[in-house]
């Protein structure tokens, strides 16, 4: 065994010590009628020589967008570039091995991090606190929809206009769908937030409304005037943006005026600095206004001074947390996504206001112009015309995603995410997301081979989820 | 110097990153973009260059204990070793540059891979069926008790609003039965851990909705009562539900679907050694019976015959499911290095990862319990739980004094003040991942701190970088980031 | 300028404390005449993301025995497994970015390390001392043919059988070039020397001989009897040995019985868990009996108390070092491998007796294994019929070696090293070595593969060097 | 205990790798291998479980003062920032992968990657041909000295077999020219580090073989002499040999083939930021004049037309060559990193990288000549020596103690007692990745401990692990390895 120390002798010794014949002794706490009479079905242990080999092999099984495809997905991930510097940190032992800072002596470099990581998220946002992270953007949005519902003083309606991330919609929808409350979703017939309809659902029972930014056609929404409908209602705005968006546009806390915008603003902050993963672990990020502090999940780390007088940082605000509140607690939030936390903190450190705004940009252009060299063909039309920052949605007149889908892959590109699935009245349409990464080249290709029509003999098997409505259990 | 902030160290100008130039027509942003939207200036992120990006956060992490540092008997936390072949894998290309919403044919190495994670975690938990997407424990606490709200209201009884949960259980059970909208009814336990037979029983009734036990239990005890709690609470239409943050203790050795359990979830960086990352992340991965299949959360990954399409796929077609806990599947990264872990040590090697955790914890108790007393007693599973409150009484030496002393002699401290039912508790667990000579040498030094001065204890640690921060300020004026 | 870190601010602050009114003043003392008056002709910088993208590009043009291929190379460089640990140790950059340990007091982990590394390479050889590492297997055997000429009184006759490695070989007669020896070569007609022959040629006048075990050719000499040879005419033997074979063969040290063998080991450490990164940097080791330490070049570390009285590690012996005596110095060797003999340690610390000896025994089994199986088909018979240990050499019998290789490599299957390139009587031969990573199936598609006789089209563009002899210039 | 060796942790049956089981049949070793070569038993390693190894070198490594951690001015080491998108690139499958022997047409990215930095080595040093295989600085000189040799005896020259080296030369260069069979004859230099003519020409005669030239000098002074001693040392039929330690002061600036160099070695660890690792690998590629690329060491890397087969292939063709002076290619792992330096700069940020290297050194020089001379006077290139002489006259502390006290203020110490020619030397290098308020920090420091005590000083340090080891008996009473 790699990982155990104990030799026959110190077994014997330690038994010995112990005062039981056997380790089958030790295990006779465990009443004899529960005990396993078998051996677990489970394949045999293998060496780490075989474990790389059959890791490289199941590896080998798929297509990523660092081994051998050029994706144009995004949809709430994406394959933005990750600094080497970030590994490097990320890699140190004394980071990934560690665990939450209940002891802070030993932990300053996490808590320090931690609070970096606050104080970044605080200045990306123009919103006052931040905790340390939750699991992803979707249970961000859900846990800041929980503050909401909670400080809303009895208030019970939940707003959720069309253009939030279908599977933000559907974790909110969870989260809420045992208490008393009601979620009501407002259209986004052109990509964006029908505002009248909004005005109109909008009452003095709104806890909040949750608009993101830009949104998940990629589009931009008009942040400002959402966010004076809300307010006008007393209800909480709250923010899901795209942290990169914020090299060229408003910060949530700036929307309508700096200060005056979201109440709390959540993302997926796995554009910062975190690997795509088929999905997870991402990084959760919430920040919200002073006065909703003692209501944020999570941890939180605060400075404060040693008995010497020295700087120093500690996890604080306890009192908030399941482990002394127990039922009474803001949330259930233990684990974190620390690790992604720093990883953001290291990431936007590299990066600079300089490098940020870079990024955005080449997405902004890049995103544009390869959305108008589709558009130059017949076959392709955008499906709104709300402007747009990285992602867009493209329509194909043909109506024949699932080819253009196969066509892709057989050509080595992962041409975008079917939007079909989530939408039946966009069966027709893929949503389409361009990062820094990709060259003019990768461009002009994308276009090519979408267009030369050629119909993928194998076309069909994509990843087809159904059009998916959370059990209605509320 | 380590204690500035990487905001003390930025100056205008400098930069660590260039982004290549815009290799396409540039259109002027306001052309693109609706003037609203824009901001007047950049966030004030720090500026920085590489080398200094690189000496801050290296010389930050040099100031934490780790696993791959020190020993780091955390009870409940189950501080293991992180195999570094996991790392290595879980970073592969082709594994860690997937993206979610890639067709299901390129992906079908990932699929199967979590398919097998299915499969292994129901074969371990006796448990048939199975969800990946909870984010933590407490997360997968939370999706189990959503589930069994929807199967009670799915037949009718939802009239059952009572979960019982052990007054040692994790603050998470209650906490997640909260945030389901059940109500928390606290059974006591004995000061060995088990359950107070006669509380639980006054408590049960036909409202019960779920029984949350953790089993082993806080204080590495196996509930020897755990047949008659489930079948009262089954005899009485309840559901049991286990805390699986102590599976390491019990693998391939006992399941919850064998003693009783209709539910459970895994804590993968716990059981099957993810890297804790300073805080997460981890994974919650649940099991459940037959019958509470239809409302786990979808998708779930499924296998179908070559004819049918890509071998793998992502089932959605539960139409009770209770919907999405989160975005995207699940924490994968930590299910793809839990997969290594099950791999790696094969039902054999399972077991006996198990029967080392309850050695080592057995072996630490029996050297410990003669100058710190251990109430639950002379046996114990993966951890135990030792009190300070005779030196507290005596010498004025509290469970926090030790825990701090422990930090200068270059070990972690224990779990302390957990849980609650034990005054001044030091939960050990020392993990099968130590030597005995660890062992004897982390006892031998907590015997001699129980020797020393409290005037030295009180004001220990005292080589540390720092000692005994000032917490009640923190938390009453609090300063939750840096302004400047 | 992502490395440095002056702002236009700190520049001119400096200038103005240095009293100067610009950079270009400062390059003044440069005389004029030599300094360039044009921009040097170097492609444009990159940013990281653009040199990430170009650096996947160019490996992109490669295949290696971990993206793509199947390895049975060897001939001094080996495609052995490496543990994940061996990795996650070197990156620390505390080790990787600090040199040599000239402060003791900041440099233990270094010193420690090496010292440990040098404990590790004496048990694994069987000789008193070891050094802190010199570049490779080749330079290291040419090094200890230095120290034996140096050491042997006006000997000057330094004794090369053909079965050592050509590339060693061609290294150690540039090394004594522009001395006063002389090199002689011994034959190998059967794969192994010639004893008679060495008997012939080793006399008074011998300052050394060089064995090879196992050999270039993959064949186990009888070392004990060339030792005795060597010995018997008062000259030293020099081993040159594979690490991994020690899990199962003598140690040069106890050739002929234990502390009766070679005199000096030398061996090509790449196989301790250093990459093949296409031939180096490696990692020479280097042991020899105390009675010879003060020859020995490169830095030595050494145990001491420090004037607490603890225990420590500090580099020692400087005095035979070049920059303290300078022309008369044992070497000129300054950086060495410090980083591979810390990964070497490392593999070995997981290896332990009983990995060394499970690794050297699969590599005996499957190689064996593979030579039979290619023998069995009629197209194919070993060159030589001495025992072999991981590697061995293959006639074949319609002498198309570049079709092998040809139909090999568009099976992705790197097939052995084409041995004219070294003597043109090998011309139809190929030594394939097979490592404990290859797997029975892997070996059956080899012969299945190399049996097919399918001869690939474009044959022949294979590496190609001519049959290489150093320039005579002694 | 970071103290314990491997040796002591060791126990018998521990193990921290599994190998798989035999897939082929197994015969056995005795009719495989001669009974006289196997081992009566296996080498005694220790046998240590993983978690103890990863503790082991974990804890060992934060041990070191690194450039990752702390200011590292080590004058003429160059201890720089090592990028990470370097150590990226050069792990990259495809590149660290490669074996030496493979088929050209299956490494043609490697291929093309090393004939660019043969192109952009040449460029730099405006010399035209370029031998990538030496390991390490010291064998490039040795490399180059080797084909001075065969140049000269090729000539007819074979009289030639004086070198000339200046007294404040590396000892690698009387070293190397003491191994390629030449007599090396010591040229004094001035206080300023230039070489001392008068002396120069006293030694200069007919049968001078090479001069060996480190430009900017060792003292960081560009010899302003330099035109005169290549023009006369070529007048005298000799070769000027330029030591490419510091080439990290000139690069775009001067090149050596311009000011007289007819063969120069680089160091790419040192000029091109490959990382130090505690001692090497480095590399020493070799630039030469056209009239001595016959002799260069084989292969080096060609361009052929696409018709003629592939397009990067090794040239093995010259009959000159001095042959191999190590075996496969080079020190390529080195190599990729400093062509993605080269890439990651381009001409304009490698000219900017040594005008910055040359500003903080002046900027530090500066800074420190008020306290501590520099003899040299107001100016230096990429590093300065300064001396402590008079402190030690009037106090009694000496270079080593300054040094010493430096690394209890978390600063790595300069080289010190090198060059010989000044007194209680202390050579700085900052490079040009550190910033302005490391060289202020660093130099009020230097400053601090220039007014502490002597008494202090002298048992400096006093915050590290160990503090003077006793190195008398190190060396007089050799332990060099671990018995037991």
């Amino acid at each position: 065994m790699p990982f155990t120390y104990n030799t026959e002798e110190d077994v014997a010794a330690m038994l010995q010590a112990i005062g039981v014949a056997s380790i089958e002794e030790l295990l006779e706490q465990v009443p004899a009628d529960f005990r396993l009479q078998r051996t677990l079905d489970l394949p045999q242990a293998m060496g780490e020589m075989e474990l790389d080999r059959h890791m490289r092999e199941l590896a080998g099984k798929n297509v990523g967008a660092a081994s051998g495809a050029v994706s144009y997905l995004g949809g709430g991930t994406y394959d933005h570039f990750i600094p080497a510097v970030v590994d490097t940190i990320a890699s140190r032992g004394e980071f990934y091995t560690s665990y939450t800072p209940y002891q802070a002596e030993v932990a300053q470099g996490n808590l320090q991090a931690m609070f970096e990581y606050q104080t970044l998220i605080t200045r990306l946002t123009g919103l006052d606190v931040s905790n340390c992270s939750l699991y992803d953007g979707a249970s961000a949005a859900a846990e800041a929809v929980m503050m909401a519902l909670a400080s809303g003083k009895g208030r019970t309606r939940v707003v959720l206009p069309a253009s939030v991330h279908p599977e933000y919609r559907q974790t909110i929808t969870t989260y809420v769908s045992c208490l008393d409350a009601e979620v009501v979703t407002v259209a986004a017939p052109n990509g964006v937030v029908d505002l009248d309809e909004l005005r109109s659902v909008v009452n003095d029972q709104t806890a909040c409304v949750v608009l993101q930014q830009p949104n998940f056609f990629g589009c931009v929404e008009d942040a400002d005037e959402a966010t004076r409908i809300t307010h006008a209602a007393g209800a909480l705005m709250i923010a899901a943006f795209d942290p990169i968006s914020l090299g060229l546009m408003k910060r949530p806390g700036d929307w309508v005026g700096v200060g005056e915008g979201a109440d709390i603003a959540v993302c997926e902050g796995q554009s910062l600095g975190t690997p795509m993963q088929y999905g997870g672990p991402f990084l959760g990020i919430l920040a919200c206004r002073e006065s909703l502090v003692r209501r944020m999940p999570g941890r939180i780390v605060g400075q404060t001074t040693d008995r010497r007088g020295k700087r120093c940082f500690v996890l604080t605000m306890q009192t908030r947390e399941q482990h002394i509140r127990r039922d009474k607690a803001t949330s259930n939030v233990c684990s974190n996504q620390a690790l992604f936390a720093l990883r953001a903190t290291v990431y936007l450190s590299l990066l600079g206001p300089e490098g940020l705004k870079e990024t955005a940009h080449l997405c902004l252009q890049k995103s544009r112009y390869l959305a108008e060299r589709l558009v130059e063909t017949d076959r392709f039309e955008l499906a709104f015309a709300a402007p747009t920052f990285k992602e867009f949605v493209l329509r194909d007149r043909q109506n024949k995603i699932d080819d253009l889908i196969a066509c892709g892959l057989a050509n080595d590109i992962l041409a975008g995410l079917p939007l079909g699935q989530f939408d039946p009245e966009l069966d027709d349409c893929l949503l389409v997301c361009v990062t820094e990464k990709r060259t003019r080249e990768e461009l002009d290709r994308f276009v090519e081979v979408l267009t030369q029509n050629a119909a993928h003999p194998n076309g069909g098997n994509r990843a087809k989820s159904p059009h998916f409505e959370p059990a209605s259990i509320a | 110097n380590d204690s500035q902030l990487l905001f003390d160290i930025s100056k205008p100008g400098r930069r660590a990153t260039r982004l290549p130039a815009c290799d396409v027509p540039v259109k002027p942003v306001a052309e693109l973009l609706p003037a609203a939207s824009l901001a007047a200036s950049t966030p004030e992120l720090p500026e920085l260059a590489e080398p200094q990006v690189v000496r801050h956060f290296t010389n930050l992490s040099t100031l934490n204990m780790s696993v791959d540092t020190h020993f780091y008997p955390l009870g409940s936390c189950t501080m293991k070793h992180n195999p570094k072949r996991n790392e290595r894998a879980a970073s592969l290309p082709g594994i860690v540059d997937l993206h979610p919403y890639q067709p299901e044919e390129s992906i079908q190495g990932m699929l199967q891979l979590l398919y097998k994670v299915q499969e292994y975690l129901c074969e371990i938990s006796g448990l048939p069926a199975c969800s990946l997407q909870p984010a933590a424990g407490a997360h997968g606490e939370l999706t189990a008790l959503w589930v069994a709200h929807a199967y009670f209201k799915d037949n009718g009884q939802a009239h059952r609003t009572k979960v019982l949960v052990p007054d040692n259980a994790h603050g998470t059970n209650p906490a997640s039965a909260a945030m389901a909208g059940f109500d928390t009814v606290t059974v006591k336990t004995l000061i060995t851990g088990a359950v107070d037979m006669e509380d639980f029983r006054k408590k049960l009734d036909d409202n019960i909705a779920v029984f949350m036990i953790t089993n082993p239990n806080t204080v590495g005890v196996f509930e020897p009562q755990i047949g008659e709690i489930a079948a009262e609470v089954h005899a009485r239409g309840g559901l049991m539900y286990l805390d699986g943050a102590n599976m390491n203790a019990i693998l391939g050795i006992s399941r919850p679907g064998d003693f009783g359990a209709d539910m459970q979830h895994y804590n993968p960086h716990k059981t099957f050694s993810g890297p804790h990352g300073g805080g997460g992340p981890g994974a919650g991965p649940i099991c459940v019976a037959e019958k509470l299949r239809p409302y786990l959360p979808a998708p779930v990954v499924a296998k179908r015959s070559a004819s049918e399409g890509a071998e793998y796929y992502l089932d959605y077609s539960s139409t009770k499911s209770i919907g999405r806990v989160r975005s995207f599947f699940g924490n994968v990264g930590v299910l793809v290095r839990a997969y290594c872990y099950i791999r790696s040590h094969g039902p054999d090697g399972l077991r006996r990862v198990s029967e080392q955790a309850v050695l080592n914890a057995n072996y630490l108790l029996s050297r410990v319990k003669h100058f710190l007393p251990v109430p639950q007693g002379e046996r114990c599973m993966h951890e135990f739980v030792a009190s300070a409150k005779k030196l507290k009484t005596e010498r004025g030496v509290t469970a926090m004094d030790i825990a701090k002393r422990l930090l200068d002699f270059g070990y972690h401290a224990p779990t302390i003040y957990f849980p609650q039912t034990v005054p001044e508790a030091l939960m050990c667990e020392p993990t099968e991942t130590e030597s005995k000579e660890t062992l004897d040498a982390f006892a031998e030094t907590l015997f001699r701190i129980t020797e020393e001065s409290p005037e030295l204890l009180h004001e220990a640690p005292h080589t540390t970088a720092i000692s005994r921060p000032d917490e009640v300020t923190a938390a009453r004026q609090p300063t939750l980031c840096h302004c400047g």
